[in-house]
């Protein structure tokens, strides 16, 4: 884990500029380190507001050109100064940090991805992929134009299946990333790697529970330090004796054994 | 501006706060810096003055639900609810790599009745292996929680006088700025035989998500930290240190050399660095670095020559 | 979003605070917006929902030296002292300019006893072509000030009840953020007789030149003001509106919509705009289309609607 | 007076980089307005922190081209974020604010500058030397380089008496601007604008006092609301009987005549 001054080599808009979707390229140091369902924490700005860093997954590791690609949604402040980065730049970054996805060594993957929630998982599938995982993604988004600017072509570039759901039917199977995941016939066992809106994580893990498959959910939660230390990112995990506890998104997490995660946040 | 390094040798930065020897005035504040270890790859712990560890009950705490962090101008609002493993988990689990870290340790402790402090200034003492106990008499976020000792000097007293009482280590009372006089409160600690004063915990803040018409955090209400708060800190730690005669930590906003030299300045012998840890993890050693060139751009021989510089008369 | 023109139809904006109605719920606050002309080519008055003139005293007043204002974090602090032409001059010179302002303007006035209080509440009535009389107990500029009725529930209790028996006009309790406990200091506010209750004046801080090792104001400490101190301020909306029984003007750190929106769902049924004016002269002109539009996107025909939604429990 | 969003259309640093001083050209629209002497208030950032506006004056003013010319040295925070705009880009700006330099129509005009001080006298010398009066510049600053980095070839190319003063004697006469002044031999009358440091400008006050000169001294205070509403930017002034009274250097000034100005901020 390195606290660096990233370069920015690209930067910019990605498909339909309704959804707000950017891209940013940053040649760093650590590439070498990088685990898949890891993230970065970004400073935006260099002024006092926003104050706090920005968590983004690494959403691409080249490690020959020392590159890693980040994907985000302009949401708020936060990620509307960071839009005004521009290449050449630099943007001081604190990563790799977090617990990544289990790489299966062989076997059946699923990805099911809830919109943006594709993001950490393009790497996970490029790393199983050429270990000789067979994988296959399950995505669900709003409708087509949406699935394309949040990347759809890296995806069909892949060996891989991949399989879409959209709420307006333009695209896939009518419906949600769920409705998707009935009309599959599964295979006996393998694992499955979960991002989206927590509902969604929450439906999936339930969708495989009775199954051998082994599921891991990347969660999401605001957070301050990013290092485990200010306890602002938690998540509440239940042991297999029923015991609560809390886990800390940011070093224990983000991702998850989905079995252990307490969904219903109001503890 | 001279390298660091030739600096080191030429400004005396260790600092005396009564009975506590910090080999520097830059600590990490309690509940921004775990329990000591988390930094270490990126900000090496004995360059440190000292870490203030996160603050500990009797019993276990799973804290407040989440969301625990609402970002504000300038600040932060935190209602972690002193999530933490208990005093038993703490010494057995924790301690014995607390007593490796190689700079000052200091526990930080917050309870909900005498007794909760008592008990666990009883199990704290020197041969534990920690360089103070800071009494965290302020804490906002737990409801019926330490905010009492914190508001009302009789009860500061009272908890202080009684931790005081119970373990050998110097004792640092951390007062909470939301108090209509703060060096009443600072009075009350000194009479209940506080060691030192360190100011200024969280103010009591809150923020609405207007789209969900509801607060952001799930506690409602949090405190606020961060550089926002800072001009409220700088003027208790005057107001403070011209009142009562014990030594000062001073902390809320600092972020750079400059925000420190503020509060050594303003009155107070160390400071301590909570939320700006978030935004640059290297922030201790920038500001120990910038107070030493600040000392040799001013002639000054010792950071301790600086406390209360800007109200002493004759410098 | 839809033009705002067209909503000005649809949305009702009048609010009613007890014996006071505004057009609207926007205002400005008091020191910031001189005596209702410095703005008004920039930003057309009768826009406004009303505006709180400069805060007066009995006897004309020099305020403090300069350097007065002093940036920090997101916030400003300022020491201005209460300079102001005192209260025969206002009558004469500045009233009769006040009374022709096309909206509600609300007088302020700030006094070191509580016979300086009568004396301007005697002056000031509904005749004098005023809105309402701000009770400034808060000021923490001015030794020996203002800070001693701001921070004691008995003597702001006195004052409001003193003025009340003077005046016709509806008459606000503007409370001091500088206490324990803010609700302590509301209920006085009411027992005194209070029509409405403002809140937050500013946080009493300080911020020191670290180079000339000396606080940059030459009054030492300020009032901290901006969005800096906003979490603080809508906290105490927040508690005040669910403790005390009376409508309350927000304000601190109001900047944007956004900002105003959080005041009203917290628990004000106006908000007031004081620094955020400085950094955008038209900033109260935009809050207004902002809140009209909120209230379309959310279905809710009249901005009164708003208060305290993030706490009531049915809506 | 005008609230605008202006575009900058020239911006760079001018002269040698140690000086700090900056040139910022903007299109805007209330060229027509601007009176020599007056500022400009300037929102440098979007975000929260600085938070104020930054006040500074009008050092060139292009009717034709409906251009201002501003010159700032970086001195803190709100300048270093100004120094980051470019052209191209938009800058918000409130004015012209404040009441600027008497014009004479006739006779001399003797312009005093302290350092950077110069740089609200230049549109003065412009509109005087167009009306025929004689202008005359006393300018000292702390060496050549300092004097040609803030702009002393524009002075130069004015059909104009400029005489310097250095503090290390590396151009014109060795010392301060009291000392330039001092080797002059005065006009008879005239009028007198000043503009440098506070102790500066109470000196050439005091110089000229039992002179026929008027002189009028440009101030500098922090400011909030430059519009005279909040009264945080004032001076103290003291009337032909001797009455004391603030001023505000955002409305009433910043340009004052010398003589009711008290040097003495004490009060
Ligand atoms: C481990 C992790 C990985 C993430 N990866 C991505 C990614 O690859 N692409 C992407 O678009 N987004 C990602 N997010 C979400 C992203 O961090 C937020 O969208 C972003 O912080 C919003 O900042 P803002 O200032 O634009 O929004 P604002 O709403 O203005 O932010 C206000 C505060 O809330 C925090 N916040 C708001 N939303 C979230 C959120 N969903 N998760 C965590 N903090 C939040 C912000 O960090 C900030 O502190 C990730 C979050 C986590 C925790
Ligand atoms: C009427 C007027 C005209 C001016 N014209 C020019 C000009 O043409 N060129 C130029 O370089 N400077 C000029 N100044 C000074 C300029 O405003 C300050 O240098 C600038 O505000 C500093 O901001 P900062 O954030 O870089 O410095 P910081 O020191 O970080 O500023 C902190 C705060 O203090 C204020 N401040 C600091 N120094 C001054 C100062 N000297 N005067 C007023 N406020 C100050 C800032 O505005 C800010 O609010 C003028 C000032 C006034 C009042
Ligand atoms: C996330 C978080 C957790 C905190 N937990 C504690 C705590 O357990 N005990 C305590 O005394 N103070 C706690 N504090 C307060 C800090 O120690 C410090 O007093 C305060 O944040 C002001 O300093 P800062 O602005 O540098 O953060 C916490 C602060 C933050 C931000
Ligand atoms: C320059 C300045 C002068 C002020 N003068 C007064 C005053 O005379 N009377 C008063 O009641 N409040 C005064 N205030 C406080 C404001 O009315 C307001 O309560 C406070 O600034 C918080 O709001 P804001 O953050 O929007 O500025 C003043 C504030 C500022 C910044
Ligand atoms: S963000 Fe601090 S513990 Fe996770
Ligand atoms: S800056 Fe507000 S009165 Fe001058």
């Amino acid at each position: 884990m390195l606290l660096e001054d990233a370069i920015i080599t690209e930067h910019g808009g990605m498909g339909d500029p309704q959804y707000k979707i950017w891209r940013l390229v940053l040649k760093i140091e650590m590439t070498k380190e990088v685990k898949p369902g890891q993230f970065v924490h970004l400073k935006v700005s260099t002024g006092r507001d926003p104050l706090l860093r920005r968590p983004i997954s690494i959403a691409g590791i080249d490690r020959d050109k020392q590159e890693i690609t980040l994907l985000y949604r302009l949401k708020g402040k936060g990620t509307e100064v960071l839009t005004q980065a521009k290449p050449g730049e630099k943007l001081n970054l604190l990563g790799p940090l977090g617990q990544g996805f289990t790489v299966p060594q062989s076997g059946t993957l699923y990805l099911v991805a809830g919109g943006i929630g594709i993001f950490p998982l393009l790497p996970l599938a490029q790393e199983a992929l050429a270990l000789g995982v067979t994988v296959h993604l399950f995505w669900g988004g709003g409708n087509q134009s949406f699935l394309e600017s949040a990347g759809l072509s890296f995806w069909q570039a892949l060996d891989i299946a991949v399989e879409v759901s959209t709420l307006d039917g333009s695209m896939g199977v009518q419906g949600n990333v769920l409705d998707l995941l009935r009309k599959h016939e599964l295979a006996e066992s393998g694992r499955v790697a979960v991002c989206g809106p927590m509902p969604m994580m929450a439906a999936v893990s339930e969708f495989f529970k009775e199954t051998n498959f082994e599921v891991e959910a990347s969660l999401e939660e605001r957070m301050g330090c990013g290092l485990g230390a200010c306890l602002g990112c938690v998540c509440t995990l239940r042991d297999e004796q029923g015991k609560l506890r809390r886990g800390k998104v940011c070093k224990d997490g983000p991702v998850f054994r989905a079995k252990e995660v307490v969904w219903d946040a109001a503890l | 501006m001279q390298p660091s390094k030739e600096l080191a040798k030429t400004i005396k930065t260790e600092v005396k706060l009564g009975p506590l020897t910090l080999k520097n005035p830059v600590l990490t504040a309690s509940g921004t810096y775990g329990f000591g270890e988390e930094y270490a790859e990126l900000c090496p712990v004995e360059r440190l003055g000292g870490i203030t560890l996160k603050g500990i009950t009797p019993e276990p705490r799973l804290g407040n639900p989440v969301p625990r962090l609402a970002e504000t101008p300038a600040g932060l609002l935190n209602s972690v609810g002193l999530e933490n493993p208990g005093l038993k988990e703490f010494i057995s689990s924790y301690l014995p790599k607390v007593r490796e870290l190689p700079t000052a340790a200091i526990a930080n402790i917050s309870g909900f009745s005498v007794e909760d402090y008592v008990q666990m200034a009883r199990a704290l003492q020197k041969a534990s292996g920690l360089a103070a106990l800071e009494v965290n008499i302020s804490c906002p976020n737990v409801k019926h929680g330490g905010m009492h000792f914190g508001t009302d000097p009789a009860s500061a007293e009272q908890v202080i006088a009684a931790v005081k009482a119970e373990t050998d280590l110097p004792v640092i009372a951390k007062l909470s700025p939301n108090v209509t006089s703060i060096v009443a409160m600072a009075q009350a600690a000194a009479r209940g035989g506080a060691d030192i004063i360190s100011l200024i915990n969280t103010l009591l803040g809150m923020s609405i998500d207007i789209e969900k018409q509801r607060p952001i955090l799930a506690n409602c209400v949090g405190g606020l930290s961060g550089p926002a708060v800072r001009p409220v800190a700088v003027r208790m730690v005057w107001e403070v240190s011209q009142a009562v005669d014990l030594p000062i930590i001073g902390m809320g906003g600092i972020l750079t050399w400059q925000d420190a030299v503020e509060f050594l300045l303003a009155g107070a012998s160390a400071v301590s660095i909570g939320t700006g840890n978030f935004v640059d993890p290297c922030a201790p050693l920038g500001i120990l670095d910038g107070i030493e060139e600040y000392c040799q751009r001013h002639g000054v021989s010792a950071v301790s020559e600086l406390t209360g510089r800007a109200w002493k008369k004759n410098h």
